[in-house]
């Protein structure tokens, strides 16, 4: 029974193909079983992120000692659903200095990797669109080319705002995705393979990677840098709105802001099923069905990345590449040793050597870093 | 004993190098340490002659070597017998007397300290010299004597005819210690030794008659000559008058001219063995002596007059020791030291109260300057030869010497020259002190530390002949010579005696009774006259002949230095310019010529490659194409 | 410790979140069509003038000195003339431009005759900027007991010194 | 799926040439170095074409590949770092304004 | 042949042409924005073409380090150059048609060669997955590997040095 629900999805897909086989070709059948996958997909995308802004919304007003939407719909449900008429009814302006040509292209390219990245995701016990021997490369190299395309969307909307977010967004994405890349590594170290699947596999019953030493550091490291990735809360200096309006999509408006809103919540989902995956255990989970297990998972992780949108006000550029160069960086390489050690060595004595070497290497980045006294801005054209 | 002795020279060294550095300081007392040495070496030196006197004349001696010879060694050292005693005491005794008096000469003399220091560097010398033990230090001593009195004559330098005399003494004086120096090295190089200890009787003897000998004795005779002024170097004497009156006392009278005379006694044995040897120094004694009085007779300048004396007296010392005589010259020189000093000192009192030397301004002064003339007189009469006084003594003991030895000549030569002595001392002694002065002078009495050496020296000049005389019987030459038979011969005495009254009756006669004979005798005797007062004429002849010649001589190598040697050596920097200037013309040419070329080819291929140098990166790229397509066609074919 | 400020600050919106679903008043904000919050005293939107009387006989003498100190310059005033030409006390014409005018009061305070206040109206919406902002004198126009009913209290001390004026 | 080899490499020579033509006819130092990227990958595509049936280590073409694109890497840095400079300096990228030593 | 490779040959022939294009567009289109950006679908083409040649690791390295490194690179010193971009200034040279000579020579003697010469198509091996290019990347080619971690440290360093501004 509970296999069924568990598997619920798989057989739906497979009464659907068995009602059209008799009808279609045999090589159309195979068109089709991917063509649905491809479907469930880009409609479970948008939807996820609709109901994550509400979600958000709800999640931000309570925080702030008020309500959220509650206007459409009953608690607000229906918000998102105006949100999306807004967005394609409002005009798309295009100014007249831009590129045109990268105006354009910019949406469209920044949605695509966002898309992609779901292919990869173990959403549950074998529900997993296409099981690449390299997932999780894969997802980095994907989310690495969203770097290009942010940036040709602000260089083709011709604004300095836009263009100053874009610079902002590529510096923060390029400097953050080392730390991200490096976080990931232990997983892939103890798991041996790429493959989500595999990584998932490995994390039998409880043995979730966040309980180990390393594992708890990687989790954190890789969620802090996933954050950043997204450009979400403490890390959204691209869209910093109080200083330069809306960041690289600053000129868009109308159905290109939404899919650039959509690409961003559809990151955020993304990054938080990736840390599931590869830190909280995937689909693994005692009694409930495996996508229920993710899905509740991936939820908590959203609602900590609203939470810290709650509460933390945006870094500053020089604070936020310190972090990741001082802070991030040498944490991660000390984790991937720490890790190696602990694959090495036997079962007691790995786990208390590798938890004293990260919590001594914790400590000392933080002192280190506490000393750094901020330097005396020079204003080149501020005089004193 | 010994340091007594090595003290003796030195004191006046230390006055000498204390009146050096603090003379300008110390002004007139540096007088007092030239005395105080000088008074402190006598009494030291009669310290150092007593023991020798008492226990009949064994000799002192004590010396260290100063450098080897192929194995025989050079020695300094002190030798103290009857000999040098005797010269110690006449040169301590009279020195100090001497320095005394010049006190008073040298009263306002603006280098009054200098003088003191001079002098007392001559008595080092003097008495250096007569302690030395070996000839090399004699030698040593005679050039530091030679040097003194080239000093103490030029002392007035900004005189022009004092530097000249000063330099004229120095250079006859060298002449004669070359003589000596090589004598002194034939002799060492022969004998092997210069020790005067080793120089006796038995030693020479197996050298009897060997050539080279006699020839080295000559030669060290040579050094003789040129200090005690003999005949052919004798010219310096009379012009050394230039210096003061002490100096002239002290140097050319009692102790310098003497040294030649010490040297020839000193050497004694090496005579004895040689006769030929000593019968050409007896010859060139007499003639000195006889040309000393010869020149002395016309003299009008009283320094002069001393001066040739001197050069006779000394002749008559030379010929004593020539003629086998060694004690009667010893004798002769101690007496002579005495009066000839005090003569001189007179003189210096004479010239320091009338203030000129000319004695023909001179006359009447007996009664201007008393204290003066009775010691002059004393002395006149002593030098005369009158019997009492020690002249006579030692004069008659050469006469009789030369007598005994029958060289009969050199004994009848000697005789004239003894009157003519007596003649020209006394013609001095009228000329200035008898009759009325002729010069518009007005003299005074010389102050009492300048009259009472005169005085000493006018009683030592008296009692100084007794020694020697048969009075004591012959103690002073038996002294000199224990074992040598010493007796006098009444002829010889009588002969002396009278030819010492004709000199005075002569000099009374012309200077005194008739004072126009002398222009009378002048005028007749004209050629005798002119000889006598042109001194032969030996300064001309030496100018016309040796100097003339040696002027000559250093312009013709002057003239072939200018022409020869210096033509050669612009000549062969001509030739050095001209090559190098060959040289810059090949270097200019061929080897610039050469690097030139492979510039200039350089130049011209890198300006071909240039054109390939466009700058444009594509151009590069499309070159690489072109290659890449030929490579390709190359392959494919 | 740098780290405690970022707990702290989680814990302070995790805390607000959890218990604005058991306390209501921590939800400090109101539905706003349906329930309304009570404006205080001194709310001021836009300037209006009071009339005692009727609506024609203005407290406005047209001194214009509001005019003068009203910084963006919004209000207009042509003081009215009777026919010979000699000026009255009361002004023909007085506009307000709503749309430039920014709230801030000053013609209250400037003004000698308690004829200028500020309203509390804020819902003026309009179909169109420029032409429907500009308020003219009647739309201006106040009754005195409007003015006490919004403005209880400053009506009673300007009552009070009209009548002290006025003996 | 079997894609004849021949075809992969006629595809890499124009590709490459194409690569080429850009690096010749660009004035723009950046579109030349553009260029030099697109030729690289032509080479790397060679590479991997020919991985596949080298017998011994078939994944020595890769590892090759990896290297090319590493080096790549350095050198686009490198060169864009210089072409920066060259703006900074010369207020010009363009390589027929760049062809003197001095400026 | 079955539909899966029917489709994929067609892709890979599909993605060969858009290769091209888009190297022909990069190559010739004035603006250097937009020929950076046909570079990045170049590169991302190829990725493509390396996943149909069984090369996945090298295509999400391909992707990771060309499009996500270097595109950054260039794309920033377009825009550190932009004031050259303008359309207006001719971005290629006049004679541009002398090019066309040797590289049509060129072309063609390749090509020629290429048809002419008989590529032995032999069977391909295993796939290689990550798992061997890491074996062999760490036994056999771990010197290089090492010489190529200091290449680039060198050249981060000169980067690093010649762009900074004083």
């Amino acid at each position: 029974m509970l296999n069924t629900i568990d598997q619920i999805f798989i057989k739906a897909k497979q009464i659907i193909l068995d009602i059209l086989s008799p009808f279609l070709p045999e090589w159309m059948m195979i068109l089709i079983s991917i063509f649905i996958v491809i479907v469930t997909l880009c409609v479970f995308g948008p939807v996820v992120m609709m109901y994550l802004t509400l979600l958000e919304r709800k999640f931000i007003g309570r925080m702030q000692n008020r309500y959220g939407p509650n206007r459409c719909g009953i608690f607000g449900l229906l918000q998102p659903l105006s949100d999306g008429i807004k967005m394609f009814t409002k005009e798309d302006i295009v100014p007249q200095k831009a590129d045109p040509f990268a105006h354009f292209l910019g949406p469209i390219t920044v949605i695509i990797p966002s898309l992609l990245v779901f292919s990869v995701i173990p959403f549950g016990r074998n529900m997993i669109p296409s099981d690449l021997s390299i997932g999780i490369l894969f997802f980095f190299a994907v989310a690495s080319t969203s770097t290009l395309w942010i940036f040709t969307a602000a260089w083709g909307s011709r604004n300095k705002f836009s263009l100053l977010g874009g610079m902002r967004a590529v510096a923060q994405m390029v400097s953050y995705e080392i730390p991200m890349l490096l976080s990931i590594v232990p997983a892939l170290l103890v798991v041996g393979s790429f493959s989500t699947v595999a990584i998932v596999n490995a994390q039998e019953g409880l043995q979730w990677f966040v309980f180990t030493p390393w594992g708890l550091v990687g989790f954190i490291l890789f969620f802090l840098t996933g954050v950043a990735e997204v450009n979400r809360c403490p890390f959204d200096l691209p869209e910093g709105e109080s200083e330069i309006i809306a960041g690289f999509h600053t000129e868009y408006s109308g159905m290109k802001f939404a899919l650039f809103y959509m690409a961003e919540y559809m990151n955020a989902f993304s990054v938080s099923a990736l840390v599931t995956t590869v830190y909280l255990g995937g689909w693994q989970g005692p009694i409930l069905p495996s996508w229920l297990w993710f899905f509740a998972k991936t939820f908590v992780l959203i609602s900590i990345m609203m939470w810290f949108r709650g509460t933390f006000p945006r870094m500053r550029v020089d604070q936020l590449m310190g972090f990741a160069w001082r802070g991030l960086l040498p944490l991660a390489f000390i984790n991937l040793l720490a890790a190696a050690l602990w694959v090495h060595l036997s079962f007691p004595l790995n786990d208390i050597l590798s938890f004293c070497i990260l919590t001594v290497s914790v400590l000392m980045i933080y002192v280190a870093n506490r000393k750094v006294a901020p330097k005396k801005r020079i204003y080149k054209y501020a005089y004193e | 004993m010994v340091t007594q002795a090595i003290l003796i020279p030195l004191l006046p060294l230390i006055s000498f190098t204390m009146i050096i550095f603090f003379g300008k300081k110390l002004g007139t007392k540096s007088a007092l340490i030239a005395i105080a040495a000088s008074v402190g070496s006598c009494l030291l030196s009669a310290s150092v002659v007593l023991p020798v006197i008492l226990n009949h004349g064994t000799a002192l001696h004590a010396s260290l070597t100063w450098l080897m010879i192929n194995g025989k060694p050079i020695e300094f050292g002190i030798l103290v017998d009857p000999l040098s005693s005797v010269m110690l005491f006449v040169v301590t005794f009279v020195g100090s007397l001497i320095v005394i008096y010049s006190v008073g000469y040298m009263h306002n003399d603006p280098r009054f300290s200098r003088f003191f220091a001079y002098l007392s560097l001559f008595l080092f010398s003097m008495l250096g010299l007569v302690l030395s033990s070996t000839l090399v230090q004699m030698y040593f001593f005679w050039e530091l004597v030679g040097l003194c009195s080239y000093f103490l004559i030029g002392f007035w330098f900004e005189k022009y005819e004092a530097a000249q005399a000063g330099r004229k003494a120095f250079i006859t004086n060298r002449i004669g210690d070359v003589g000596f120096f090589l004598g002194i090295a034939l002799f060492f190089y022969t004998t092997g030794t210069i020790r005067f200890i080793d120089i006796t009787p038995e030693f020479m003897h197996p050298y009897a008659n060997t050539a080279v000998l006699t020839f080295a004795t000559i030669l060290l005779f040579c050094g003789a000559i040129g200090k005690s002024a003999q005949v052919p170097l004798h010219v310096w004497l009379p012009d050394a008058m230039e210096g003061p009156t002490p100096v002239s006392a002290l140097i050319h009278a009692a102790t310098m001219v003497v040294a030649g005379v010490f040297m020839v006694a000193r050497l004694w044995p090496v005579l004895e063995t040689f006769p030929n040897a000593s019968q050409t120094i007896a010859v060139v004694g007499t003639t000195t002596a006889f040309l000393g009085a010869f020149f002395a007779i016309t003299q009008f300048d009283i320094k002069k007059v001393l001066a040739y004396s001197t050069i006779s007296q000394l002749g008559f010392m030379i010929t004593a020791l020539g003629v086998g005589g060694m004690g009667a010259g010893t004798f002769h020189l101690m007496t002579h030291a005495f009066f000839k000093a005090l003569l001189f000192l007179g003189a210096g009192s004479i010239i320091h109260g009338t203030g000129t030397q000319d004695m023909r301004e001179m006359g009447g002064l007996r009664k201007a300057m008393p204290n003066t003339f009775w010691p002059l007189c004393i002395a006149t009469i002593a030098i005369a030869g009158v019997p009492p006084l020690s002249g006579f003594w030692s004069k008659d003991e050469i006469l009789t010497s030369a007598y005994l030895g029958n060289h009969r000549v050199i004994f009848w030569i000697l005789m004239i020259t003894a009157m003519m002595t007596s003649f020209y001392m006394f013609r001095l002694l009228f000329l200035t002190f008898a009759g009325k002065t002729r010069g518009h002078i007005h003299a005074h009495e010389s102050p009492a530390v300048m009259t009472l050496p005169l005085a000493v020296l006018a009683i030592g000049s008296v009692l100084i002949g007794l020694p020697g005389s048969p009075f004591m019987g012959h103690w002073f030459q038996h002294f000199l010579e224990p074992h040598a038979a010493v007796h006098m011969d009444t002829f010889v005495m009588i002969m002396s005696v009278a030819s010492a009254t004709i000199g005075f009756i002569i000099a009374f006669i012309c200077y005194f009774v008739k004072t126009d004979l002398p222009q009378h005798l002048a005028g007749q005797f004209w050629m005798f006259y002119d000889a006598s007062r042109n001194k032969l004429w030996f300064d001309e002849i030496y100018n016309s002949t040796f100097i003339h010649a040696f002027k000559w001589i250093s312009r013709i190598s002057f003239r072939f230095d200018s022409n020869v040697i210096d033509r050669t050596v612009n000549e062969i920097g001509r030739k050095t310019v001209l090559t190098s200037r060959i040289k810059r013309w090949i270097d200019q040419y061929i080897v610039d010529g050469l690097v030139n070329f492979v510039g200039f080819s350089a130049q011209v291929s890198s300006g071909l490659l240039r054109m390939i140098q466009t700058g444009f990166v594509q151009n590069y790229l499309l070159f690489m194409v072109v290659g890449l397509l030929v490579m390709l066609l190359v392959a494919v074919k | 410790m740098y780290g405690l400020g970022v707990l702290k600050g989680l814990w302070v919106t995790i805390k607000n979140f959890t218990l604005s679903y058991f306390t209501r008043k921590r939800l400090t904000t109101v539905q706003y069509p349906e329930e309304r919050i009570t404006l205080s005293e001194h709310a001021r939107t836009f300037p209006i003038l009071v009339y005692d009387e009727s609506p024609d006989k203005l407290r406005c003498v047209a001194c214009e000195i509001c005019a003068k100190e009203c910084p963006p310059k919004c209000i207009s005033i042509v003081r009215a003339q009777d026919e010979a030409g000699k000026p009255l006390k009361q002004p023909k014409f007085f506009d307000i431009d709503y749309s430039v005018c920014m709230n801030c009061g000053i013609c209250e305070e400037v003004c000698p005759f308690d004829s200028i206040y500020m309203d509390r109206q804020f819902e003026l919406s309009a179909y169109e900027r420029s032409e429907e902002f500009l308020y003219t004198k009647d739309r201006l126009a106040k009754s005195a007991e409007y003015f006490s009913k919004i403005r209880p209290e400053t009506a009673k001390k300007v009552e009070e010194k009209r009548k002290a004026k006025e003996k | 799926m079997h894609i004849p080899i021949d075809h992969i490499l006629v595809f890499t020579s124009i590709l490459f040439l194409i690569g080429l033509y850009g690096a010749l006819s660009r004035r723009n130092a950046v579109g030349i170095l553009i260029s030099i990227e697109i030729m690289l990958n032509a080479v790397n595509v060679n590479f991997i074409a020919f991985s596949r049936s080298f017998a011994s280590s078939p994944e020595s073409g890769q590892i090759f590949v990896m290297f090319a694109i590493v080096l790549a890497a350095a050198t686009a840095a490198v060169g864009l770092a210089i072409v920066l400079n060259i703006y900074r300096n010369q207020k010009t990228i363009y390589t027929d304004e760049i062809h003197l030593l001095k400026w | 042949m079955t539909l899966f490779q029917f489709l994929a040959t067609t892709a890979f022939y599909a993605a060969m042409l858009g290769i091209l294009i888009a190297a022909a567009l990069c190559v010739t289109v004035r603006n250097l924005f937009h020929s950076a950006v046909f570079l990045a679908f170049t590169l991302i083409g190829i990725a493509m073409l390396y996943f149909f040649l069984q090369a996945e690791f090298i295509a999400a390295m391909q992707i990771l380090l060309y499009v996500g490194a270097i595109m950054t690179l260039i794309v920033f010193a377009v825009m550190l150059t932009s004031r050259m971009g303008n359309p207006a200034v001719p971005q290629s040279f006049k004679n541009k048609k002398i090019v066309f000579l040797p590289l049509g020579l060129v072309g063609f003697i390749l090509i020629s060669a290429i048809l002419k010469t008989p590529w032995e198509t032999s069977e391909p091996q295993t796939a290689v997955n990550a798992v061997t290019l890491g074996k062999a990347l760490m036994n056999q080619y771990v010197f290089p590997f090492e010489v190529v971690s200091l290449v680039l440290l060198v050249a981060l360093i000169g980067a690093i040095v010649i762009a900074r501004s004083e």
